[in-house]
């Protein structure tokens, strides 16, 4: 087992029953401007991002018969500018794992070595997916969203025509 | 020189175009002007506006420098135009093709203050010569 | 018949394993029992409850039918174990390697239905072979 | 121009200023019980995914020095994974479109044709993310979060340890 994958092994034991502290990062970033839901939010989406985009990659990598180089660009292509946003949510753990996976993609020499190296970082991922999906109020955000979408009319509804779906 | 110009509120906004630093960029959104679109404000930076478009500018940043307030930037994903126009804590480099100067900003900042809180206003981009 | 075993709010709730079905999901989950991880609420789908785990079950789903109240299935992406213990609507077709029945559904709902309101509980997973 | 791409520009000219149908079916899918936030926040999350990767597809591809069959796998798996959950949230349009493009896919005889359709889904994808971003009561349900985040301590945080940040 590489250095690589036993630090993710070790981040994803100790992130598994307890909040990684990049969940507490993010939580603390833009709050001075009242923006944290969207930060909250945004992290999530990034995360749900890895998880479902790499998980198609990991499939086509299993199924054997395709170009290993194409497949690293394929990967690299989708954790980079992961990478870049989660710098900007300050969850600099992750954006560390990320950048170094890149690397560690990279150096993979069939499509055996990729395939487990893609699904480590990705279980790295789910795992911190989760933890953030836990730090969100999620009951009491769904009662205050159908009480404020009562009366409000999106700016781009008028004028919208619906076929009929009954 | 060129000037960027949007129309929303029933004002007139300019900011100058930066033809030097980035001919490609300024090419292609005149050529896709003018055309209307709707103002969505920025989830996480403050004083940061943009609006989807449909212009199709150069695949690789012409110049990709960190964004300040009086930046606007091309975004190619997702095809859309950023405006930051007051203080704030950028999140990248974006491909800056035009500036408010600060008097232009000071007017652009006044109508867009309130986005927030009023999402979708919708607003009409159009490139023209200095009067 | 073996068994699925939930321990968490200090009782044991049990479901059959369908080792027919799915042999291969039921033998990678019992290779990774016993453990321990939190309950997750569903974002969606009403009486359904997950818990991430570490099983490296097949790739390909073994018993991909959908999912009906009382289904238990693994779901390989994000490697979680999903419980429908009441009236839902599915979103989909989990890999189905276990299922609750009635009297096994209604004690496991009666004590599942509070964790909306109470997610990431803990729960340890285990398979037991039946006295 | 082909038959799905004149339909995507189509599709992208009619949402560009009027909201699409679909967000309408996905904003009343679960509203009965009450969980219409997710609904919206699921719906929103998997076009920011989408549209994401579809670019770093469509990029590779300008590049030119990708297998275009592996191209095809991995971008045809990624539209895939939308289009059944975009079912799932009773988005029946994006649904469809995703579902065809994804065959249509194959039919690209060169990298040049790929990115091109991957571009003009990425595009409708786009046009999808604002027209759900513009149906959302940001400014309220910000409010709200952080109303609601001054007693909220999520559960796996007993425990955490943090390094010093300072």
């Amino acid at each position: 087992m590489s250095e690589f994958t036993k630090e993710l092994e070790r981040r994803i034991d100790a992130g598994w029953l307890t909040e990684p502290q990049d969940v507490r990062r993010m939580l603390k970033h833009s709050a001075a401007e009242g923006r944290n839901m969207a930060q909250h939010i945004y992290a999530y989406m990034d995360l749900w991002l890895l998880q479902e985009s790499l998980y198609p990659i990991y499939r086509v990598t299993m199924g054997g018969n395709a170009d290993l180089d194409t497949l690293k660009a394929a990967a690299n292509g989708i954790i980079g500018p992961a990478a870049n946003n989660f710098r900007a949510t300050k969850m600099e753990d992750t954006t560390s794992v990320l950048y170094r996976s890149i690397t560690a993609i990279s150096g993979c020499d069939s499509l055996e070595s990729l395939a487990a190296t893609i699904r480590v970082v990705q279980r790295f991922i789910n795992m911190m997916f989760y933890a953030v999906d836990l730090a969100f109020p999620w009951d009491a955000m769904c009662q205050e969203y159908s009480r404020v979408m009562k009366d409000f009319v999106p700016p781009h509804r008028a004028g919208a025509v619906d076929v009929s779906d009954q | 020189m060129k000037k960027l110009k949007f129309t929303f509120h029933g004002k007139d906004l300019y900011a100058d175009m930066l033809t030097e630093e980035a001919p490609l960029t300024c090419e292609a959104v005149e050529k896709a002007c003018p055309f209307t679109t709707r103002w969505v404000h920025a989830k996480i930076v403050y004083n940061e506006v943009f609006c989807p478009t449909t212009i199709e500018g150069p695949k690789f940043r012409e110049n990709p420098i960190p964004n300040v307030p009086g930046d606007i930037g091309f975004y190619d994903l997702p095809q859309c135009i950023c405006c930051w126009h007051g203080d704030m804590k950028p999140l990248g480099a974006g491909n800056v093709f035009a500036r408010f100067t600060p008097e232009q900003m000071a007017a652009f900042h006044e109508e867009t203050v309130g986005m927030w809180e009023e999402t979708g206003c919708p607003v009409t981009v159009d490139v023209v010569e200095e009067v | 018949m073996k068994k699925l075993k939930f321990t968490f709010h200090g009782k044991d709730f049990y479901a059959n394993m369908l080792t027919d079905q799915a042999p291969v999901t039921c033998e990678a989950v019992e290779k990774a029992c016993p453990f321990t991880t939190r309950w997750v609420h569903a974002k969606i789908v009403a009486n359904e409850i997950f818990c991430p785990t570490k099983i490296e079950g097949p790739v390909l789903r073994e018993n991909p039918i959908p999912n009906l109240p009382g289904d238990i299935g693994l779901f390989d992406t994000p490697q979680t174990i999903c419980c429908w213990h009441g009236d839902m609507k599915p979103l989909g077709s989990g890999n189905v390697f276990a299922r609750f029945t009635p009297e096994q559904m209604e004690v496991f709902h009666a004590e599942a239905t509070g964790l909306w309101k109470e997610p990431g509980s803990l729960v340890t997973v285990d398979v037991v072979e039946e006295e | 121009m082909s038959e799905i791409t004149k339909e995507l520009e189509r599709r992208i000219e009619a949402g560009w200023m009027v909201e699409p149908q679909d967000v309408r079916r996905m904003l009343k899918h679960n509203d009965d019980m009450g969980r219409s936030f997710s609904q919206w926040l699921y719906a929103y999350m998997d076009m920011s995914q989408l549209q994401e990767i579809l670019y770093q597809h469509y990029q590779l591809c300008l590049g030119g020095k990708v297998d275009l069959e592996t191209m095809k796998a991995v971008a045809g798996s990624a539209m895939n994974t939308v289009a059944s959950s975009a079912r799932s949230n009773k988005m029946e349009d994006v649904m469809s479109v995703l579902y065809r493009s994804a065959a249509a896919l194959n039919g690209c005889k060169d990298l040049e044709e790929l990115a091109d359709l991957i571009r003009k889904v990425q595009r409708f994808i786009n046009m999808m993310f604002y027209a759900i971003d513009l149906a959302f009561p940001w400014s309220e349900v910000s409010k709200a979060y952080n109303e609601i985040r001054k007693d909220f301590v999520p559960p796996h945080r007993a425990g955490a340890v943090d390094v010093c940040d300072l």
